[in-house]
């Protein structure tokens, strides 16, 4: 375990900023888990009366049209947040790992498989999601399958590409010369070399898909709005942009720094794996 | 070179086909129907039933299906529901705008994006490279409708500048003055993609620098800036302009919520609603014309790439 | 004509900071060749770099010692400037021809380009002259291959035409990286052959690195044997190799494969060569060496002189000490 | 070196691959008919030069390329021909080690899974701990220490990395070694160490081995016999001492007089002019070498020479000698 | 001079006879006229008729028509047009049925006369000839005659109003130009009724989806009039010099449809009082409106002033009393087991009140589960009974309420209980206005025992336009509509 998170360490210690973001992640992820006990008033409480009023000692952010308080809703806004980056990144990975080493192995399959992704990469993404959403209904879940499956081909073309290159390595060559089935090889091989050009992917998709949640909520097709997302919070308070522009304000802030901190240490983490980059930090590989 | 793209156009056109099956498929599954939309509250169901015989609706999938590629190999996407228009007709002027809306952005893309990569990898790991690196994620990172409301607000509304939204053509009357219309929205849409391509840029250039070839370049004697250009940019570009092709075939259906916010009369906006609508005709249509984009651009982009790396043989 | 004066590159800043080349001295006579040997990681590139000063920054820097061409100070000054300043020209072959040229400009315009930049030439003279260059370097057909892309010819012929654009920077001193390690012995031949000559048709002194104690015995003029970023012996090519004084050089020459010699086995060096800070005091051979002593540990060993050019750092040269 | 029992046997083998240039299919002869025998205990040495197809004779024994043509079989068992089970015992039998030692391990496993990963693929371990020193004692029958079991390959040098991977052809202990370039990623000093240890271990376990290598010299000393390789064609076949003291095909001759050796008297001169090894796109009729032969005549250029055993009792493939 | 206009979204088709859709009127009313047109009291005035004569009984209405009417293809208006309109409206037409189920027959009596008979009398007749949403606009015969069922193509929208149609660019604009040609009535502007002289040359109807920009957009000078603007700027708008407001006079108002064929809702009354018991629809007005000016909580049909105003039923609006709506809902027999409420996001204030609702019903132990879909799929849920409970939807200003969705057996919620049809029976049988006005106090006050729909409450839509823009109407009537107007 410190043999793995070491160089993470290292890694971050050079990157100020990449260790900001971080942290600003983690401090996300117990305000998510913890909001039932950070917040004083339940997110969906409705108060008319107090409808729109600016921040205050009462209403730290706010509050919204229907009265109700804007911070409790950032911050369980933060659960559907981790919900959906976690819910597209499984998604995503969960289908599109699969599909991607499949191809790479069985080159056969590949042209099938590979093809069909093409043909979903060339339908528009958002309005293959929109499509989605329309057709499974609005739900935070359907919200999630819909982006899930716009990133399932980027992810399955990237673990094609990352595969094909692994089938090539002098190691895979070397346990297939032992006799090792292909389920071997992809156990013990392609998936754990596989792990950091996934864990970059996974980040980028997590902060993507804040941003496609947030693009269906503007559309009137994300998550039913009366889940407290960052992005219907959004949508549904842009037309105060005027009037109440700390409804737009709060969740903007909050979607703009997730989705910078998680390009941020996925950046850092690309950075990383590059062996260049590696060498420059001194264990030097070859 | 000819065999080539012969062959690739014979795999873009299986695409297609494969497409339109998954475009037709798809679009029947979408719930809600065309008709209640067209005949509004108070239709009976003899009016329902009538309207949707006269829409083919009552056929077979298969067979409606045939008959929209029977009509579209001879050029006819068919009438729109809602509008009773040739979908071609709604089509090609929506295309103007987006396809112009695109390439726009692109131009700021390439503008922006190109220069400022090179800059950040040439001053790399100092602040300015830090600071430009930064920004560019961050404008990754901001939901494209917030930029685009605030552009609308600072510019068109309080300064008055530019116009807030809508775009008419440059065919009619203010010609290409028009374009104005198109700056703030394809700013707004550039701004997350700029990033990318200049992170993209940075990433490829730094890649490249340290290629011996750039060493060689040096050890000749030549200057710096002249190494950048013709040695270290030129095969960079070669990543990035692959990164272009996609990125071109993104913006279009990008430019949905871009289209939204400043009312632009593009094919992106059009295809939101003709799927809330459910005018099948022209959701098919559009999204066809998307996908024949798409694999143009990418054809486009696989040709020229063999053309600015000898390396890659036209197989 | 090229003079090395205590040579010191340092890696990393502060506390963290390594020499991965230190002290080396060294000079080069024009039509001379100087061979460079060592094993992997021993600061022979890393030196070759600081001599034409294309160290890369700012990981590395000179922190010491100096870099002389007939008289003028090169030290840390890139091509560019040896060019603008008109100090005398260093010109280098890497080691790997497959991807020390642009895979997307043609060969000719990578000669016309250093052509330009060194004769001031352009158009027409220009190509003529990288015509020439392939000829000089024993390319067929050189004024169809002036179109050539690098990715269209063998290693040997982009090793030449690597040699071509070197020739182009007329340069006084050439610098050749392990130029023939990624090409097969029959081409090698051709190669080493062609630098040989070469040398003395362009009037210029050559530094060739070389892991392959066989290629600098059959090529140099004289020999420096490096090992862990210091020069631990160096004199005339008969000499070195007749008498060696270090043990590091004697046990190298006792490793190398001779297909004459039939079965037999091999002396080897047990050990691996120290990594660049690893050893700071004493003699960086010591923990491989056989005759290694207490002293060895401690102290730098001084220089041992046999006759006025040979000469080797260790406490108990072996033409003396034992054997 | 006496007569011995064959052990691997190759017949007629043939290779070739396509590749696309400018439009253009190209056949490249990879292995062009190439006999062989390989007797239990001798170490034989393939050397040529640069895509003569040496990786690809050794490729073909196990089967991670395919043969055109020909036959080859182990222990009297049909290589080509065997099925999926037949061919994973097989493979418990030859195993190869690679040219580069760090790219052949897997930089996520330790030591001790690369060199038990055979023995955890096939089974043949009774219990943890009988894997456990098993491994142990392969580790330092190539002279590692049995802790370097728990390490990662970026923690090892050069040499060490490649006697891992040699440890891992040992365990369990197989028929035949396929050693493609097993040092020509290291230095000499460090090569010297492992070349003494492959001999070592010959000496020692009986071990039988085919050896590839670019490397004359290397070839030289650790060969008992050897096969030299041009184009495809195997061009020569003899004794190792014997190649060396008298090389007699036209090829071999000029590959001995490139070798640089530690020979001050021996100076680089202007004579080798001859040009390099056509490409291999081109498509060469009669013998492959031609057109950089000394003596090439007509029947050179139009007639393939058989391998066959000249006037001194060597196999050589040509018409002169 | 153009005048832009930002509109909300797409117009369906702009023949008039055949939807209902609010912009397609707004649009169309320009361009095509009718028989009759409201003034401002809402009382309909012979527009392109002169007047009528009515037999005794009441079944004969005889209607003269103004001569030299000329479409915009230069033919003139006589009574075949105007036969052949009535009689495919009838037909076909969105609201025509509720008229022709009771005429016996439409025919030209003379060259600028048509007559109509009918089986029983027919009180709400004129309304209906004048109301142009989903009504009978008069189209050539010919133009007629070739559409019947289908929607009039975009080049054969021809009419008799003082704009033509010049052409649609979908997401562009709908472009209308002054017609030169155009036959207009003498007597002042009154209402939609009188002189219609058109000022202005042209008029485009933008679609501008976002109010965000459409609010921008007049700010910025690109647009000279936009409507739809959320009620929560109403504050900071009314106060901007750089525009002004304009109110529409004729408030919309939420519905809320409950089954009445199949699922919990169906028959039990009891229930649905108990959800109407814990409705405050103070709150969910001011949260899907905001500016208290622009919505007011009046349980009427009917905004107080209008003919058809009454407070019957009244007392059980918007009690908002979720303690007794617990006891009813239990002594109804109500479990517990939820209640789907369909809803579409599409219009930001059904969902708006929807979420209200589901709270304030949560308070009062019903438990109501959101279904949120997009409008089309709403259209076509609700649709089919098993599919929802309730749903939420809104009405536009009506001028007679035999045109109330809720009074029409085929809407989807489908009340027809013996009560109510035998009410209906005595409503339109007749065209005594104080009967029918006694009957509809019936209607409503049944409406809110057996609570077929809940009336949500009015809510007054407002526009902006740009100050430049003379000679403006204050309030619209319903539609707002720019003959008179000056740019
Ligand atoms: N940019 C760098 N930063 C830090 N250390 C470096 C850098 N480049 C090289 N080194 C180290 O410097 C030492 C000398 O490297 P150099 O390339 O000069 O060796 P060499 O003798 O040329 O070896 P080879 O025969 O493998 O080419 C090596 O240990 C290497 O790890
Ligand atoms: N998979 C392949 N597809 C096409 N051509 C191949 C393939 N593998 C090998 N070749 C070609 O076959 C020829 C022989 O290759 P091989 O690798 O056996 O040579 P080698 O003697 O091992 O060379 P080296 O010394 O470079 O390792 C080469 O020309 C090579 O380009
Ligand atoms: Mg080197
Ligand atoms: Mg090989
Ligand atoms: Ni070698």
């Amino acid at each position: 375990m410190t043999r793995s998170l070491r160089p993470f360490f290292d890694l971050f210690a050079t990157r100020p900023l990449a260790m900001l973001g971080l942290v600003y992640l983690v401090v996300i992820i117990v305000a998510a888990l913890g909001a039932n006990v950070l917040v004083h008033y339940p997110p969906e409480q409705i108060e008319p009366i107090n409808r729109l009023s600016p921040p205050s000692w009462e209403h730290w952010f706010g509050t919204d049209h229907f009265g109700r308080d804007t911070f409790s809703r950032v911050i369980y806004g933060s659960r559907l947040a981790l919900l959906i980056g976690v819910g597209v990144v499984s998604f995503a990975l969960a289908t599109g790992v699969p599909i991607g080493i499949l191809s790479a192995l069985y080159p056969r399959l590949g042209r099938v498989l590979m093809r069909m992704v093409d043909v979903m990469m060339a339908f528009p993404s958002l309005l293959m999601a929109l499509g989605l959403i329309v057709i499974l209904g609005q739900s935070v879940a359907n919200a999630i399958l819909a982006i899930g499956i716009v990133y399932l081909t980027t992810t399955a073309r990237i673990t094609y590409g990352v595969s094909l290159r692994l089938r090539e390595e002098t190691y895979v060559e070397a346990a297939n010369s032992m006799g090792a089935s292909t389920f071997w090889i992809i156990r013990k091989h392609v998936l754990p070399n596989m792990i950091s050009p996934l864990l970059v992917q996974a980040s980028f998709v997590f902060a993507f898909a804040q941003l496609g949640a947030a693009s269906l909520d503007f559309l009137g097709l994300g998550a039913p709005p009366e889940v407290p997302s960052w992005g219907n919070m959004l949508a549904e308070s842009r037309i105060y942009i005027t009037r109440a522009p700390w409804l737009l304000f709060y969740p903007g802030l909050m979607i703009v720094l997730t989705a910078f901190s998680l390009n941020l240490v996925g950046d850092a983490l690309r950075d990383r794996m590059d062996p260049r980059f590696r060498e420059m930090l001194g264990n030097r590989g070859r | 070179m000819l065999f080539y793209v012969l062959r690739r156009t014979g795999a873009a056109l299986a695409t297609l086909a494969a497409a339109s099956v998954v475009i037709f498929v798809f679009i029947h599954l979408i719930p809600g129907d065309p008709i209640y939309v067209l005949l509004g509250d108070e239709a009976t169901p003899e009016q329902v039933e009538a309207l949707r015989t006269r829409l083919g609706l009552d056929r077979s999938i298969v067979t409606q299906y045939f008959y929209w590629v029977g009509n579209v190999l001879q050029g006819d996407l068919g009438t729109s529901i809602f509008f009773q228009d040739p979908v071609t007709l709604i089509i090609r002027d929506g295309a103007e705008t987006s396809i112009l809306l695109a390439c726009v952005t692109m131009v700021w893309i390439v503008l922006l994006g190109v220069p400022v990569g090179v800059l950040a990898a040439t001053r790399h790991g100092t602040w300015i490279d830090q600071g430009l690196s930064g920004i560019a994620m961050l404008l990754a990172s901001i939901p494209t409708f917030w930029v685009g409301l605030y552009l609308i607000l600072i510019f068109a509304a309080n300064l008055g500048w530019l116009p807030s939204s809508g775009y008419p053509s440059i065919f009619e009357e203010g010609g290409l003055s028009n374009l104005r219309y198109l700056l703030l929205p394809s700013l707004t849409l550039a701004a997350p993609n700029a990033a990318l391509i200049l992170r993209l840029t940075r990433a490829s250039m730094l890649d490249v620098a340290k290629e011996d070839y750039v060493r060689t370049a040096r050890s000749k004697g030549i200057r710096p800036q002249r190494v950048v250009i013709r040695h270290i940019l030129r095969n960079a570009l070669l990543a990035v302009v692959s990164a272009f092709g996609f990125t071109f075939a993104a913006l279009i259906s990008e430019a949905v919520v871009t289209e939204t916010v400043f009312a632009l009369p593009g094919i992106g906006r059009l295809v939101v609603q003709s799927i809330l609508r459910r005018d099948y005709p022209v959701i098919q249509g559009v999204i066809l014309v998307i996908v024949c984009l798409y694999l143009i651009i990418n054809l486009l982009v696989d040709i020229s790439y063999r053309y600015l790396d000898p390396r890659v043989e036209l197989e | 004509m090229l003079t090395v004066r205590n040579l010191v590159v340092s890696g990393g800043k502060g506390a963290s900071r390594v020499d991965i080349v230190s002290d080396v001295s060294f000079e080069i006579e024009r039509r001379k060749v100087l061979g460079l040997v060592g094993e992997s990681g021993s600061g022979k590139s890393i030196t070759s770099l600081a001599v034409m000063g294309l160290l890369p920054h700012p990981q590395l820097w000179v922190r010491g010692g100096s870099i002389e061409l007939d008289g003028a100070d090169i030290t840390e000054e890139p091509p560019y400037l040896r060019v603008e300043r008109g100090h005398g020209g260093v010109s280098m072959i890497f080691q790997e021809p497959m991807t020390s040229l642009n895979p997307v400009v043609p060969i000719g315009d990578q000669i016309v380009e250093a052509v330009r930049v060194h004769d001031g030439s352009t158009g027409i003279t220009a190509r003529n002259r990288a015509q020439e260059l392939l000829e000089m370097v024993r390319i067929p057909d050189a004024r169809l291959q002036l179109t050539a892309y690098p990715h269209e010819l063998s290693g040997g012929m982009r090793q030449r035409v690597m040699i071509a654009i070197a020739l182009a920077c007329r340069p006084q001193v050439l610098i050749a990286d392990e130029p023939t390690t990624a090409l097969d012995v029959t081409v090698q031949m051709q190669v080493l052959s062609l630098i040989r000559e070469l040398c003395d048709t362009f009037d210029m002194g050559v530094l060739f690195i070389t892991h392959d104690l066989g290629v600098v015995s059959e090529l140099a003029d004289s020999v420096s044997v490096m090992y862990g970023g210091k020069i631990v012996e160096n004199g005339p090519v008969e000499r070195l190799f007749n008498v060696p004084l270090h043990p590091y050089t004697s046990g190298l020459m006792n490793c190398v494969p001779d297909p004459s010699a039939g079965h037999r086995r091999f002396q080897t060096i047990p050990g691996q060569a120290p990594k660049p800070g690893e050893i700071t005091k004493g003699c960086r051979f010591a923990p491989r060496c056989r005759h290694a002593q207490a002293v060895c540990t401690t102290d730098t060993p001084a220089k041992v002189v046999d006759g006025p050019l040979h000469s080797a750092q260790c406490h108990f040269p072996i033409a003396r000490g034992a054997s | 070196m006496s007569r011995m029992e064959t052990i691997l046997s190759l017949k007629n083998l043939q290779k070739t691959f396509t590749a696309r240039r400018k439009g253009k299919t190209y056949k490249i002869h990879a292995v062009n008919d190439i006999s062989l025998d390989v007797r239990r205990g001798e170490t034989l040495g393939i050397v040529g030069e640069t895509g003569c197809g040496k990786t690809t004779v050794g490729r073909t024994i196990i089967r991670l390329t395919t043969a055109d043509s020909g036959v080859a079989e182990l222990n009297g068992n049909d290589i080509f021909t065997s099925d999926r089970q037949q061919m994973r015992k097989l493979r418990l039998k030859v195993r190869m080690v690679f040219q580069d030692p760090y790219a052949s391990l897997n930089p996520r496993r330790t030591i001790g899974d690369s060199v038990g990963e055979t023995g955890d693929i096939h089974g043949v371990f009774d219990s943890r701990r009988d894997r456990e020193e098993r491994i142990a004692r392969t580790l330092e029958q190539v002279g590692l220490d049995a802790s370097f079991a728990n390490r990662f390959p970026h923690q090892l040098s050069g040499g060490q990395r490649q006697r891992v991977g040699i440890a891992r052809a040992l365990l369990p202990t197989p028929d035949l070694i396929i050693a493609d370039e097993p040092v020509s990623a290291l230095d000499v000093s460090i090569q010297a160490q492992v070349l003494n240890l492959l001999a070592d271990l010959k000496d020692e376990m009986g071990l039988t081995m085919v050896f590839i290598s670019h490397d004359l010299g290397v070839v030289a000393q650790i060969s008992d016999r050897v096969a030299v390789m041009y184009m495809g064609n195997m061009v020569e076949l003899a004794d190792g001492p014997g190649l060396f003291a008298n090389p007699q095909h036209p090829y071999t001759q000029l590959l001995i007089a490139s070798v640089p050796l530690i020979n001050p008297n021996k100076r680089v001169s202007g004579g080798i002019e001859k040009g390099e090894p056509p490409s291999r796109f081109a498509d060469v009729s009669g013998c492959a070498f031609h057109d950089r032969c000394p003596l090439a005549t007509d029947l050179c250029r139009t007639t393939r020479p058989e391998l066959r055993k000249n006037g001194i009792g060597r196999k050589v493939a040509c018409h002169h000698a | 001079e153009t005048l832009r206009y930002a509109t909300i979204g797409e117009p369906p088709s702009l023949d008039l006879q055949m939807g209902t859709a609010t912009l397609a009127t707004t649009i169309g009313q320009h361009m095509f006229e009718m028989l009759y047109a409201f003034d401002s009291t809402f009382e309909p005035q012979p527009f392109l008729a002169t007047g009528e004569t009515i037999s005794d009984d009441g079944l004969t209405i005889t209607i003269g028509l103004r001569e030299g009417v000329k479409f915009h293809n230069g033919d003139v208006m006589d009574a075949d047009d105007v036969v052949a309109s009535l009689q495919r409206w009838g037909e076909f037409g969105a609201r025509g049925k509720l008229l022709m189920k009771d005429v016996t027959g439409i025919g030209a009596t003379g060259p600028l006369e048509v007559t109509i008979t009918l089986a029983q009398p027919n009180g709400a007749w004129k309304s209906m000839l004048a109301f142009p949403n989903g009504g009978p606009v008069i189209y050539p015969a010919e133009i007629v005659s070739a559409a019947a069922g289908e929607p009039i193509a975009a080049e054969n929208y021809v009419g008799t109003g003082p704009y033509k149609f010049s052409e649609w660019r979908n997401n562009r604009h709908v472009e209308l130009v002054k017609f030169d040609d155009y036959s207009g009535l003498a007597t002042p502007t009154d209402g939609y009724a009188g002189a219609r002289p058109a000022e202005i040359d042209t008029i485009r109807f933008i679609p501008v989806p976002d109010v965000g920009t459409r609010v921008s957009g007049i700010q910025a000078g690109d647009y000279d009039y936009a409507e739809f603007i959320s009620g929560d700027l109403y504050g900071i708008l009314k106060d901007d010099p750089a525009l002004k407001i304009h109110l529409s006079g004729a408030p919309i108002f939420g519905l809320v449809f409950m089954n009445s064929k199949i699922g919990p809702l169906a028959e039990n009354y009891p229930l649905r009082r108990a959800i109407l018991t814990a409705l405050d629809m103070e709150e969910a007005l001011r949260v899907s409106v905001g500016e208290e000016a622009l919505w007011s909580a009046n349980g009427s049909f009917f905004p107080e002033g209008n003919i058809w105003y009454t407070d019957a039923g009244t007392e059980s609006y918007s009690v908002g009393d979720p303690e007794k709506a617990k006891e009813m809902a239990a002594a109804a027999g109500y479990d517990g087991s939820p209640i789907k409420l369909l809803v579409s996001t599409n219009y930001k204030t059904h969902f708006d009140q929807a979420t209200v609702f589901t709270r304030q019903l949560a308070d009062a132990g019903i438990n109501i589960e959101m279904v949120v879909v997009d409008w089309a799929t709403l259209l076509k849920k609700r649709a089919q009974p098993d599919q929802w409970d309730m749903f939420v939807t809104h009405h536009g200003n009506i001028p007679d309420p035999v045109l109330l969705t809720a009074l029409n057996t085929n809407y989807p919620g489908w009340w027809a209980t013996e009560e109510k049809l035998a009410l209906d029976q005595k409503f339109t049988g007749t065209s005594d206005l104080d009967v029918r006005r006694e009957a509809w106090a019936g209607l409503q006050s049944l409406i809110y025992e057996q609570v077929p729909t809940i009336k949500v409450g009015d809510v007054f839509s407002y526009d902006i336009a740009s100050p430049k823009l003379g000679n403006m109407w204050d309030t619209s009537l319903i539609w707002p509509h720019f003959w008179g107007v000056t740019k």
